[in-house]
């Protein structure tokens, strides 16, 4: 049952994933990614990272799609997608494929050693996984946290510097 | 003063660089005043080395200083470590004495940024001391280094038509040896710290009683010898010399012919040959073969040449010759030969390169055909032409030939006997173009109108070539002058070759890991 | 006792110098060849005092240490000056003849430009050639043997306007160092020879003192001899580097007399002299010597028949008596050669410089009429006897003496060399013929030189005739001096055949004797054969003067007839066995394509295009590679891609 | 709650982050006056942001020698970190300098530049510092971030767009690269604290056979490679070196490559040392590749930005040499090396900035014909930039090469070096170009446009110093560099 | 039973994907759509990874992925933007004025 689902829902992210690149039109390419993401949200909800998926659908569906989008119809995208939208599609194919070969070589024949954590199943439903992201992120990560804030400064300051019409 | 001579000395030349960019650049007579007040200066200072007995006595090191320079812990240490024996003292001599008469040759030669020009000629003045007087690998290169700087922009900014492609060669041909020598010398060092023995900084001295393995000595070998053998220049490395000497100003001519060429030879005598005893063995056939090459084919390719001075440059490959081939000799007659035919060729082919600017400067050409005659009208000029020539060619009597016969004496004694025979063919040869040359230029009947009105040499460029003539005369008649200096240091410098025997080396060092599987 | 010895050379070196330096200033020409000659003059006076403070002495050979000069390792060379009977003979004779010819040429050379110029160099040949004499170890003479090639260079080139001149000049020079590269080559091997028995030397005693370290006869012992002999042949203009002699004759008539037959080509005899013992221990190359001579004084004498320039027989005529001293020494007669070189000075200077005379004089003649033939041509000449009767009888009675004719000088000298070549232990009847066949050309050809200058019709040009004087005293003094030398010269070495008891040969016995006996050479025979022997040869001698009375003065027609009949033979003949030209194409020519071939071709193609060629490479590689930035985006992250996937890849399937 | 609240407050140690944090909130509180400072009027901040990098820097001195650890292990303020610290602080410094006037000259005075200059260098010296791999990665991204928006400043100039554009897209690109890595690291692993993984590998040290470790290992560097520019991640340096401000070109080649080897050496000395066998080859390959694509490629550039920016792709395969040596010497050598070219290479930028016209179109060859003799000075100060980049005596680019191949040599790598100091060798051809058309050829052009700027001479006096200090007595700092390995 | 396996293969194949579309698309917004796939397919295998190695390092770690896409997003959607309006285009194809 849980698998099926799993290849139901992973047949459904690579093939949205596959039409962001294949639909000629910037808008379907956002939509299809928007149910990219969705599809990632649902993994880390059978993951039991709840709140994985929450920020998932928050920041992605609901800030970055929603910026590109905003981005897309600003340019009024019409005259942007005349003529050829893809090139080197063979040469990338193969080389995209090569990649995955190597990758899966060593997802499949390597191993994730790292195991014997303490955050279990049972810890994540005593505990609540809210929490404990709160807790990792406020006792051990602080710094970057705070780094992160900084990046969004910059982040604003960028974009209101770069995209400003006139100074 | 004393016992900080050599710095003195050394430095003195680039403090009046430095001195001298903030003269005026439009006041050219205090200009070259000044440059020449500082290169006299130098001289001077150099003096007592020159009547210092204690060089007859004892082959050693003098006049040593040591001061720690850079120390990074266990990773490496150089020194600030100078010093002159019988062998370097004379070629110390030499540079300082012939910078002056550089600088006076370029009075009236030079005219745009004579500022430029003059700082040049000092800075490449104490690279080239610096390059003779250390004793410290590391400082020898920064020196060695030194020197390109200057001569590459003597060569590109005052040159010829030709002079960009000819400078930009000289600089990079030279590089890529002395770069490779740059790996050896590292090399070396960390061969030493890491086998044990006794290092201070990258001290000669101490490098001296290393037993490198026969391996390792032949690469060492290979990159040393290979860089000084492209500055001195030994066949088939020797393109760059004519282009750089025909493009060169008179001045760098000179001090290329008679200070930097000796930088390849003093680097055998002094690094390359003591330092890799064995792998020397393993490669005097080869080097002797090319050196007598040298002098053939230098001498035939002369022969032909139209232009005067691309016709002393490839002497000068003659020479050089004659030069290494005496040094391979390994036998005290061979190498004093060397030695002092190092300094001949300074002076001699010195005062060719300043004849041929004085022709220069009168009629702006160096081609043979445009010559012809000037015997008749300039007398001076041709009787010294004519002793300068026979001084080349080695007529006894002149400094020529007491250096050409010890250094074939000496290949004679040593095993080198038919290349030796082969060299002294040179012997013919060098008559043949020398005379040729001369005959073409001086004599006969002026038949080009424009040679009508040339002038005799002016008192100045007189003054300039006296001191020349008298040296050679002086090394023609009484050579023990400097050979009474030379001999102990040469002896010793024999002795040890010889005394490292080769030593199976036990412990092998990791730098040394790479030359097991050659 | 001999410590003025010095003075001998440095008297005409102080010449060279004031003349050199100053002559210019001064511009007074008596003064000038004042000073010259003065300098002569006194070297040749502290010569004579030397000499016969050397016959009173009992110790015969003296070395004079003047200073150290190189001193390397073992080797220790010093400026040390050599007295011995043979170098005795050899001063006298230079400074004798030297001094003549500094008179000489007072006059001779009187209206030239550098003036000055002339005597510097004479006198410094004088000093080259008094080093070379002297020097007491092969490289004191060796400076002195360098010099006198220097001084000759200058000497020939003193008319360096003439192309010709200064081709001759260098011409001269150079064929000189292929001789001094075999000279040098000896040394060195000698050096290293004695070296390797423990002996450092190259000084002249030692090196006869320690000769004996070396194999007798052996492979080292004669390739050193025969380098020797090399450089012998440069100075001397023996076969086969004779041909720059005659060019030589460019050069001013008292040069030519001077150094190209009195002293300097006399070099080369002097130093086989000096070397004797060496020589004499290499039978091999005595042999080659011989051989060479004698060849050398056949083909110089068969091309003297063809010459029609007085200068240029005389050359060949000395380079033929070059020949004789040279087979002298081959076959072991050293004193002997030694001997025909001192007479062989007195006569063949006197001849030149009578010729001189006549050619100053026919040159005054034609200068005066303004015309332009060639003063040196016997065919315009003729008739000159009366006009010029001193040189005329000084150079009949010098031609009798190079004739050989009994009584004159060089009849003994001569007829000693006769003699040893044919009984000598080293000698051969074939060298004695070939001598003898030379003796009779040699009388011809000079005679012929004789009939054509002062008999017979006068052929110079009738506006010039009348103006051709006598020569002023500076130059007939010296004729005359020469002439009474040429008669009596001989005297000082009659054989004891003739009833004389050869001083000159006793006296130079300390030298040679020692080798003569210990390798036995020497001649031997009986009274009548040598009785016959002269007999023949002085026969011989006549019967060419004979033969020249007959041709040039009887009926000139003869001549002709005889070229027209063996024209071919003639001209081989005349132009000297085209010698030159072979030599042209054997070495020249093929020297200056080769040198030009790997100046062109090899060096700035090969050798300098692999240089080029490597910095061409690196460019154009970059620009190659320039080309894989290509600005789009995509590309570099395809790039990028790559190189993950190769790096990973790598290890991860490896 | 509470005794999380103390867990909390006992992590934090802002002495282990205190030059960052000062830049940070100097930042910020530049931001402000920015705002409120009038259209034009940036000198002001200019200076102020240095004098901040200078008290950074006095900070980041005062800590040598006391290792500062904090935040739960997610940075740590070693000498190491303090010795890059010092380095981009400098390049900072160096391009603050130089900014100003070029900014008026491009007609783009915008405060807002030079707080971002202080968070790139804050992000630096995160990346520096950072013992974390989210510590790391977030520096990186802070840079990177800044970067981008840096080089595309003059948003109105085509050139710069593109280079931010292209900086951006493969940035982030590479990005995913770096964090596949880590992400397969953290797997291996089990935690994503650099000391934590070594101590990891060391424990069972058969992970090294896991390909998953080699991959994450490997993914993650390519992440470094792309910011250090090894061939084959180099391809997007010339683009955006040449179409960035010169100033923020004369940064990226300094200070943000610095602070990417740093994060390289620490990531792979502590967690990847597993993998020497490995890397060796890896960094040796790359090496000489670097090298040598870019001193071939430098070799037909005409426009000096270009050349410099392959230039700096190949001094950066020098560096490598360091890596591949893979002992102290090495390690330290490539220190002082980024150390040194930060002064020869921003002053160089320098000059490129002084003698550049409005829109910098004349930065070629042709276009410094005769410089020397118009602006002597000038022309002597270039030269001593180029001779270091060369690699000559006496300047400090000889003593850095040294320092790096004494490293390699010093391990027995040779070869590696025999073909090291033949690219300097086959470098030495474009950079005597230079000087070829500023004192062989004559001037085409006088120069006029040509205005001293005090604050931009006063970065290449600086700049010349250090070459020349380094190069003749480099002692002191080579014994510094050598104290702040690890 | 889906193991993690499954979850990191499932991530390659979607960061392979993303790649494609980087190196593919000529739309500089697409581009920039594929990196955020990238990234995504990294977050999911930190996450799966974090689920297996059993911490919250992973988590953490995707949360500030996040943060950062974020912000790379605003910066970078703003290049375009700037780069839009000196080109009128979007076509990465168009920034290679730089190049050689």
């Amino acid at each position: 049952m849980e698998t099926l689902f799993f290849y139901l829902v992973a047949g459904v992210a690579i093939v949205s994933a596959i039409f962001v690149i294949k639909c000629r039109n910037p808008i379907n390419s956002a939509l299809n990614l928007v149910t990219t993401f969705l599809c990632l949200a649902v993994f880390y909800v059978m993951l039991e990272s709840p709140f994985m998926a929450a920020i998932q659908i928050i920041v992605y569906a609901g800030a970055i799609i929603v910026l590109i989008i905003f981005v897309i119809m600003l340019l009024n995208f019409g005259k942007t997608i005349k003529g050829r939208y893809m090139h080197g599609a063979a040469g990338a194919g193969l080389l995209s494929v090569l990649m995955l070969l190597v990758a899966s070589q060593f997802v499949r024949f390597g191993e994730a050693t790292g195991t014997g954590g303490e955050i279990t199943s049972a810890v994540i439903d005593e505990i609540g996984h809210t929490e404990l992201i709160g807790r990792a992120l406020f006792l051990d990560f602080v710094l970057p946290f705070e780094i992160a804030g900084v990046l969004l400064l910059i982040a604003i300051l960028g974009a209101l510097i770069l995209a400003k019409q006139k100074v | 003063m004393a016992d900080n001579l050599l710095s003195i000395m050394t430095f003195l030349p680039l403090v009046g660089m430095v001195a001298l960019l903030f003269i005026p650049r439009d006041n050219e007579a205090m200009l070259k005043g000044f440059a020449l007040a500082v290169s006299l200066l130098t001289f001077l200072i150099s003096l007592p080395l020159a009547f210092d007995n204690v060089f007859k006595t004892s082959g050693g090191m003098h006049y040593r200083e040591f001061y720690e320079w850079i120390h990074v812990g266990e990773f490496f240490q150089m020194n600030y470590n100078v010093g002159v024996d019988g062998i370097s003292l004379w070629l110390v001599m030499l540079t300082t004495f012939i910078m002056p008469i550089a600088i006076l040759s370029t009075w009236n030669a030079v005219k745009k940024n004579i500022k430029g020009f003059m700082a040049m000629l000092l800075l490449l003045q104490t690279g080239m001391l610096g390059a003779f007087i250390s004793l410290d690998l590391f400082l020898f290169y920064i020196f060695w280094e030194l020197m390109l700087i200057p001569m590459y922009f003597l060569i590109g900014i005052w040159g010829g038509s030709n002079r960009i492609y000819a400078a930009v060669k000289f600089f990079i041909y030279t590089a890529v040896g002395s770069l490779l020598m740059l790996v050896g010398i590292i090399f070396v060092y960390y061969y030493a710290v890491q086998s044990g023995s006794p290092v201070s900084g990258f001290g000669v001295a101490e490098f001296y009683q290393l037993d490198i393995p026969y391996n390792a000595q032949f690469w060492l070998f290979l990159a040393f010898g290979f860089s000084f053998a492209i500055k001195v220049p030994i066949f088939p490395l020797h393109t760059w010399l004519p282009d750089a000497h025909t493009e060169a100003p008179t001045a760098g001519s000179v001090i290329l012919a008679a200070v930097l060429l000796k930088m390849g030879t003093y680097g055998y005598v002094r690094f390359a040959m003591p330092l890799f005893p064995e792998a020397l063995h393993t490669f005097i056939p080869f080097l002797a073969f090319l050196s007598v090459v040298g002098i053939i084919y230098g001498s035939l390719v002369a022969m032909m040449q139209e232009d005067v001075k691309k016709l002393v440059a490839y002497s000068s490959v003659a020479h050089l010759g004659f030069v290494m081939l005496g040094l391979f000799a390994l036998n005290m007659q061979g190498m004093a030969g060397g030695m002092i035919q190092m300094i001949n060729h300074g002076i001699s082919t010195g005062a060719l390169f300043l004849i041929v600017g004085f022709l220069y400067e009168r009629r702006h050409t160096r081609q043979i055909s445009e010559f012809g005659g000037l015997a008749v009208k300039m007398p001076v000029f041709a009787t010294i032409f004519l002793i300068i020539t026979f001084s080349s060619i080695g007529l006894p009597g002149t400094n020529g030939f007491v250096g050409e016969f010890l250094a074939l004496m000496g290949a004679f004694e040593s095993n080198l006997r038919w290349f030796a025979v082969f060299a002294t063919t040179g012997v013919i040869l060098a008559a043949v173009y020398m005379l040729w040359v001369y005959q073409r230029i001086m004599f006969g009947k002026v038949t080009n109108p424009a040679n009508e009105d040339i002038k005799d040499l002016s008192a100045r460029e007189i003054v300039i070539m006296l001191p020349l003539l008298l040296f050679v005369f002086w090394i023609g008649i009484y050579p023990n002058t400097f050979f009474d200096k030379m001999n102990p240091a040469l002896e010793q410098l024999i002795d040890q070759m010889n005394n490292q025997v080769a030593v199976v080396e036990v412990v092998q060092p990791t730098v040394a890991n790479v030359l097991e599987n050659k | 006792m001999y410590g003025n010895l010095w003075l001998i050379p440095f008297f005409p070196l102080l010449g060279a110098i004031i003349n050199g330096l100053f002559g210019k200033k001064i511009k007074n020409e008596a003064v000038i060849g004042g000073i010259g000659t003065l300098m002569m003059v006194l070297s040749f006076l502290v010569a004579v005092q030397n000499f016969f403070r050397l016959l009173g002495d009992t110790e015969k050979v003296h070395e004079i240490v003047l200073a150290s000069w190189i001193t390397v390792g073992n080797l220790q060379v010093n400026w040390e000056l050599l007295l011995d009977p043979l170098s005795a003979v050899m001063i006298l004779v230079v400074t004798g003849v030297g001094t003549l010819i500094h008179l000489y040429s007072i006059g001779y050379m009187h209206g030239e430009t550098g003036y000055y110029r002339f005597f510097s160099y004479l006198n410094l040949f004088a000093f080259a050639m008094l080093m070379l004499v002297l020097g007491g170890n092969a490289l004191v003479m060796f400076i002195g043997w360098e010099g006198v090639g220097l001084c000759s260079y200058l000497l020939i080139g003193y008319y360096y306007e003439k192309k010709s001149a200064s081709d001759a000049a260098k011409k001269a020079f150079v064929v000189n160092r292929v001789g001094d590269f075999g000279f040098l080559c000896g040394l060195f091997i000698l050096f290293w020879a004695l070296a390797g028995n423990g002996v450092w030397t190259i000084n002249f005693v030692e090196i006869a003192a320690n000769a004996h370290l070396l194999e007798s006869g052996g492979a080292l012992i004669t390739i050193v001899t025969l380098a020797f002999f090399l450089g012998a042949t440069g100075k001397s203009a023996q076969i086969p580097l004779f041909t720059w002699l005659p060019d030589a004759m460019e050069g001013p008539t008292p040069v030519s007399a001077l150094i190209h037959a009195a002293t300097m080509v006399t070099a080369g005899v002097y130093m086989i002299g000096r070397m004797n013992i060496l020589f004499a221990m290499a039978p091999s190359t005595m042999m080659t010597i011989a051989i060479i001579g004698a060849a050398t004084a056949f083909l110089a004498a068969s091309i003297g028949f063809a010459q029609n320039d007085i200068k240029r027989v005389l050359a060949y005529s000395t380079v033929s008596q070059l020949g004789y001293m040279f087979l002298a020494m081959g076959v072991g007669a050293f004193s002997a050669g030694i001997f025909h070189l001192m007479t062989h000075a007195f006569f063949k200077a006197c001849l030149f410089l009578g010729s001189g005379s006549v050619i100053h004089a026919m040159h005054h003649a034609y200068h005066h009429a303004h015309l332009h033939d060639d003063p040196q041509d016997m065919r315009n000449m003729g008739g000159l006897r009366s006009k010029m009767p001193i040189t005329y009888w000084t150079f009949l009675l010098s031609t009798i003496a190079i004739a050989g004719v009994p009584l004159f000088s060089g009849f003994f000298s001569k007829d000693e060399i006769l003699w040893w070549s044919f009984g000598s232990t080293a000698g051969h009847p074939i060298f004695w013929i070939i001598a003898v066949c030379v003796a009779g050309m040699t009388a011809f050809y000079m005679f012929r030189l004789v009939f054509m200058t002062f008999f017979g019709a006068q052929r110079t040009d009738a506006r010039a005739k009348d103006h051709i004087p006598e020569s002023p005293w500076t130059i007939t003094v010296p004729l005359m001096i020469l002439a009474f030398l040429a008669v009596v010269g001989g005297y000082v070495g009659v054989p004891k055949i003739l009833g004389g008891s050869n001083h000159f040969g006793n006296f130079l016995a300390p030298v040679f004797g020692h080798a003569q006996e210990l390798h036995d050479l020497h001649a031997h025979g009986s009274h009548a054969v040598e009785y016959t022997l002269i007999a023949l040869s002085v026969s011989i001698a006549l019967f060419g003067i004979y033969m020249a009375w007959l041709m040039y003065m009887k009926n000139p027609a003869l001549p002709a007839q005889f070229t027209a009949r063996f024209a071919g033979l003639y001209r081989f003949v005349f132009n000297k066995w085209y010698i030159d030209e072979l030599y042209d194409f054997l070495f020249v020519n093929p020297c200056k394509r080769f040198g030009t071939f790997l100046w062109r071709i090899f060096d700035v193609k090969i050798v300098d295009g692999i240089v080029n060629g490597s910095a061409w490479v690196f460019k154009g590689l970059g620009a190659g590679l320039r080309y894989t930035q290509t600005g789009y985006m995509y590309n570099y992250a395809v790039a990028m891609v790559v190189g993950v996937v190769v790096i990973v890849g790598f290890y991860v399937f490896g | 709650m509470e005794n999380l609240v103390q867990e909390a407050i006992q992590n934090v140690n802002l002495q282990a982050v205190m030059p960052s944090l000062i830049l940070t909130v100097a930042g910020m509180a530049l931001l402000l006056v920015a705002v409120f400072s009038p259209r034009g009027k940036t000198i002001h901040v200019a200076w102020l942001s240095i004098a901040s990098l200078v008290v950074a820097g006095i900070v980041t001195i005062m800590g040598w020698n006391d290792t500062q650890f904090g935040f739960a292990g997610s940075v740590q303020l070693d000498n190491f970190a303090a010795f890059f610290s010092m380095i981009c602080i400098l390049a900072a410094g160096l391009t603050i300098l130089m900014s100003d006037e070029y900014l008026k000259r491009e007609n783009f005075p915008v405060g807002e530049y030079y707080p971002l200059i202080l968070f790139t260098t804050a992000g630096a010296m995160w990346m520096v510092s950072g013992t974390d791999l989210i510590t790391i990665f977030l520096g990186l991204e802070v840079l990177s971030v800044s970067l981008y928006v840096l080089a595309g400043f003059f948003r109105d100039q085509e050139r710069c767009n593109e280079s931010g554009l292209k900086y951006f897209f493969l940035g982030a690109f590479s990005t995913g690269f770096l964090l596949y890595g880590m992400a397969l690291l953290y797997g291996v692993s089990g935690t994503t604290k650099i000391y934590d993984i070594g101590a990891y590998v060391q424990a069972n040290p058969d992970v090294t056979m896991n390909i998953m470790f080699i991959a994450g290992g490997l993914l993650m560097l390519t992440g470094f490679f792309f910011k250090i520019a090894a061939v084959p991640f180099h391809m997007w340096t010339p683009d955006v070196y040449q179409g960035a401000p010169t100033p923020i070109t004369a940064f990226m080649s300094a200070g943000p490559k610095a602070a990417a080897f740093a994060a390289l050496i620490r990531v792979t000395f502590v967690c990847l040392e597993g993998m020497q066998d490995h890397l060796t080859t890896v960094f040796w390959v790359l090496a000489v590749l670097t090298m040598t694509v870019g001193n071939l490629i430098a070799l037909s550039q005409k426009d000096l930005k270009r050349m410099l920016a392959y230039s700096s792709i190949a001094h950066a395969g020098y560096a490598m040499v360091g890596l591949v040596a893979w002992n102290e010497i090495g390690m330290s050598g490539v220190m002082f090396y980024m150390l040194v070219y930060t002064f020869m290479n921003m002053g160089a930028f320098a000059i490129l900035i002084l003698i550049g016209r409005r829109g910098e179109e004349n930065l070629t060859l042709e276009g410094v014909s005769g410089l020397g003799y118009k602006q002597p000075l000038l022309g002597i100060a270039f030269c001593i930039f180029l001779f270091a980049l060369m690699g000559l005596p006496p300047t400090a680019g000889f003593t850095g090469k040294f320092y790096i191949f004494a490293g390699a040599i010093n391990a027995g790598f040779i070869w590696l070096a025999v073909l090291g100091v033949l690219n300097s060798a086959v470098s030495l051809y474009y950079y005597l170009r230079i000087m070829v058309h500023m004192y062989f050829k004559d001037p085409q052009e006088d120069f006029s446009w040509v205005k001293i700027y005090p604050a931009t001479a006063l970065s290449i006096v600086i700049a010349v110093a250090g070459v020349l200090y380094l190069g003749v007595v480099p002692g002191a700092l080579m014994q510094f560099a050598k104290m702040a390995g690890f | 039973m889906i193991t993690v396996t499954h979850y990191l293969l499932l991530s390659a194949i979607l960061f392979a994907i993303g790649t494609f579309g980087v190196l593919t698309r000529k739309n500089a917004i697409v581009v920039f759509m594929c990196i955020e796939v990238m990234l995504n397919a990294v977050n999911l295998t930190f996450v799966a990874l974090s689920r297996h190695v059993g911490n919250m390092d992973g988590q953490i770690f995707v949360f500030f992925v996040m943060t950062v896409a974020a912000a790379e997003a605003a910066v970078g959607l703003a290049l375009i933007i700037a780069f839009y309006r000196n080109k009128e285009s979007l076509d990465v194809d168009d920034f290679n004025m730089l190049k050689w």
